[in-house]
């Protein structure tokens, strides 16, 4: 490692799923709270907090803030988002005083479903009252989606999860675009303004005016064929349609050391 | 002062758990009651409606065994791996075997599970919440009922009081009497077992008296409304107890595939559950490695002066 | 990680109350901020809303130095001892001096005020319970209405929430973040910090960040929703500190007569606090003999383990 | 106090408050769980606990179950009910958990108006809007008398607190009578059966099949006379009205020696 110090290493190979986290982690640069969910969102998290935000203040809704875990939790109740916390709490009041009270910038969520105004579905393939695959369901995914006042999505693309329609609403998006999503946040007095950006293995995308999701970068190696092809509807791409920076040599070796050694979420 | 309500896993199980009781094991990743679970199964107590917000393996388990009828919940899955075998084949209807009953179930989110002990436990006919909006969960949950405001003219939701005829929680201590202490994750146990009728406590550890009273902000139970206290430890397990032992999660991980074939399954439950007499077989059986192994480092929370007042 | 909002309680009160807010300071029979609620009357403070479940001695206080205009309360009394005698002339007709505005107020049980913090705490436009029926409480007090359950056709009452400018509370120690620690009796001071837009924290003690973190379960209030921590040791005098010190009974009897005469109350308020400083000064006022009194016997909690996971 | 062996010491003198003290902890015999009020209620309860009652569990208002106080507690806030307790928890989880879910048994109120059907008043004499004297108001008074499953009462009698209506009703008793005072209580599903006993200075009442008080207890040195002059309405009398037994030495030593030292309760 010595002579990286007068010539820079080669860029680094990558999985797509690495690129994915990276990407989900940077987006939360600048943001103060953030409800942690299971899966992929815990690892982009844990990232951010080692990377581009350290203030970052982990809330689980387990019951736990502000927490520091030594290890990457092997779930949301992880004991080492415990010990060394700021507080623990009863879920009740997680729930209550920290959610809906609106404490919480960034609410991340997965889901098995998304449409193209960002409606989640993490209940039920198929009809609900005859599965084809019952999905976990909502946990405390729709109540983030209303009360955290951003919600990031972090899932990938495939034409069976994007979606023309979602077979169950389990967290409501832009609803049927952004006005009347708008319209319906306000009147009901919501904490939350919707979803901001799905990062997904292929690319990064926010949106529009109109609530519709607009791909805005795509990840070193993929196509835009390729993003067409695994969604059900045709996208929208920016204009201005950036590439997105590779991981990092520093971002690589915190995920696979420190945070996915096993390369449960990478691989 | 003090009846001992200490009692045998398989008698308080026995005395207090009856065929078609509404029963909640609680404990939010952190005290699952399997140890609990598995008397209730080895019993073959029938028609259950298990609650439980995360009816994770012990469930999965429990429904496999055929204990129950009906399941209220709000998040199924395996945390951290994947989905619940043993209960999606009661769900789904291309895995029912040929003329079995559906699994009844009834769904929220987790707030909405919460809620629904915090009424039960508070003695109010519902609890008001900022969910469910723009949502199909209240179509597939009629329970989950719009209620207007008094004050604002905002509509919000409301769900209904949860009252357990038993509930279940792990805890790292309690008294004879049933005072009980837990610290880490609280999850919803103090609610769930606030609104129930019949409460049954397991703990890794009986203390005196005088240990709950040195700090009584620790408590989370009340003896009151406890029915019987059994001395379990390792009773979580593979779950956690903060302080005392982690996840174990090679079981977590081995779960699946176990319960992915129906056969094997049962082959696991005749092994671990109907074959042994106890928890302390089971650990037995597990091995004093295994266990060691998930021991963890030491982390003590210090002391703070109540002060003595006379 | 933690930016200081350590202050002094001069630059506490002077930034974060303003005339005409509502402020809440919390603390039932235990910690209540008479060192905050001090500095609001040396300030001059004008027009404010005082809420507060006991507004005892220091409401008392402030009220006869002409900072509220209005009270929202749920228990008027000098616990033990009697009435509040500077508030009752503000409110009994033949008391009020002439062309004085009576104080204003808002009246509700406990269990009212509790719920009102609460449903601010959570984000709620009401909070339902189970109070007032056939009570002349709901004619008193408008804003005690009644619901119907959506579940069970029960009509109970509802209450709104409780949203102060200003929440003060004092605990036994917080970190310069205001991560804020409390044992012993806990009131209502997490529901009303959560309910407010700002919060100051006053402390006995100000500790490490390791300490709080060493103990997360006893953190009720985490230093994202605090403004400011004050450090004042003391400042809760008269009133009392699990573990530090006891409650001045003395000072509960003396104020009786004190407060009975015009006159003789407002000669204390200049004594004692316009004359004074800051809290210091009224600690050495009131003499170190005085203060070690105070002090209670040991009666430690005990430590408990959290487990170190890596 | 050897000699006490083979005579009997001389009944001992007492005085009416003492009386009216060791009536109300008699009443608590074979009850379980008390809700403690301030005042009265508190040295009768804590002097129940160590004669007739040491079972008794204490749950004070403040957020304590099963307080073992060291000393009598100055205020039901005391810090002598939190340390050796069994439980300290917020008062949202004392109101709503213990006493809104029905979990006390006895909730022991004073007041400064009574009325014949145990309706208590303890916020206002004179119009609610220009108070000829302004009282604490409820506290915790109003939901204690739905929400307990009995209510006791403790107050010494005088024609201004025994009247014929109270000025304002902070808690409900039996209402205009037994009957109504049931069909109201069931079919609002409140916990509590409203009051069953008032024992003053003079004497015990218990409340007849009509929900009106009647005197079942004299005091020992009271007259009926006495009884009816500080009562605002011709009282009930039972048919088979009993003598209050007076205190016991014990009793006595403890109120004096333990409970009450200073005499603030007992002169």
């Amino acid at each position: 490692m010595t002579d990286a110090v007068v010539a820079p290493a080669p860029a680094p190979a990558f999985s797509r799923s690495e690129m994915m986290i990276v990407a989900a982690a940077r987006e939360l640069a600048g943001q103060r709270v953030c409800f942690v969910g299971v899966g992929l969102p815990n690892i982009a998290v844990n990232l951010a907090k080692r990377t581009v935000a350290p203030e970052l203040e982990l809330v689980y809704e387990a019951g736990v803030f502000g927490a520091q875990p030594a290890r990457l939790p092997l779930s949301i109740g992880d004991p080492t988002i415990v010990t060394g916390a700021t507080a623990v709490v009863s879920m009740f009041e997680l729930f209550a005083f920290y959610l809906q009270r609106g404490l919480i910038d960034v609410g991340f969520l997965g889901a098995a479903q998304i449409d193209r105004f960002g409606n989640l579905n993490s209940t039920v393939i198929g009809p609900y009252d005859a599965p084809k695959t019952r999905l976990p369901g909502s946990g405390g995914a729709c109540e983030i989606a209303i009360n955290a006042k951003n919600v990031f999505v972090i899932m990938r693309q495939s034409a069976r999860s994007f979606v023309k329609e979602i077979d169950f609403r389990t967290s409501p998006g832009n609803l049927g675009g952004a006005e009347q999503a708008e319209a319906i946040r306000r009147a009901g007095g919501w904490n939350g303004r919707g979803p901001s950006v799905v990062v997904t293995d292929l690319g990064i995308w926010h949106f529009d005016e109109t609530g519709e999701m607009r791909l805005d970068s795509l990840h070193p190696g993929a196509t835009l064929d390729e993003v067409r092809s695994t969604i059900a509807w045709e996208p929208k791409i920016s204009e201005h349609l950036e590439a997105t920076p590779a991981p990092t040599g520093e971002e690589l070796r915190l995920v696979r050391e420190e945070l996915d050694p096993g390369g449960v979420y990478t691989k | 002062m003090s009846t001992s309500k200490v009692a045998s896993m398989h008698d308080a199980v026995a005395d207090l758990v009856r065929n078609g009781d509404t029963v909640a094991i609680e404990g939010f990743t952190h005290l699952i009651g399997f140890s609990a679970g598995h008397e209730i199964i080895r019993q073959r107590k029938r028609d259950l409606v298990l609650a439980r917000m995360t009816p994770d393996l012990i469930y999965d388990q429990m429904i496999a065994a055929g204990v129950a009828r009906k399941l209220i919940f709000s998040w199924l899955g395996n945390p951290g791996v994947g989905g619940l075998n043993g209960i999606r084949r009661r769900i789904e209807p291309a895995s029912l075997a040929p003329g079995q009953v559906p699994l009844e179930i009834e769904e929220y989110s987790h707030f909405g599970m919460v809620s629904r002990y915090t009424a039960g436990a508070a003695g109010l006919p519902f609890m008001p919440l900022r969910s469910y909006f723009e949502t199909d969960l209240p179509k597939a949950n009629p329970l989950i009922r719009p209620i207007r405001s008094p004050f604002s003219d905002e509509t919000i939701y409301a769900v209904p009081p949860l009252n357990p005829d038993v509930t279940i929680i792990h805890a790292q201590r309690a008294d004879a009497n049933g005072n009980t202490q837990v610290w880490g994750l609280l999850g919803c146990q103090k609610e769930a077992a606030f609104a129930a009728d019949r409460v049954i406590v397991v703990v890794e550890e009986l203390v005196d008296e005088a240990v709950i009273r040195a700090d009584p902000n620790r408590t989370i139970v009340p003896g009151l409304i406890v029915d019987a206290v059994v001395v379990d430890p390792y009773g979580a397990h593979p779950s956690y107890v903060q302080g005392a032992y982690d996840r174990d999660n090679r079981f977590y991980l081995d779960w699946d595939p176990i319960s992915r074939d129906e056969a094997v399954l049962q082959q696991w439950l005749r092994d671990w559950v109907y074959d042994l007499p106890d928890r302390a077989a089971y650990v037995e059986k597990l091995g004093a490695e295994r266990i060691a192994s998930l021991k963890p480092g030491s982390a003590p929370s210090g002391s703070v002066e109540y002060g003595d007042y006379r």
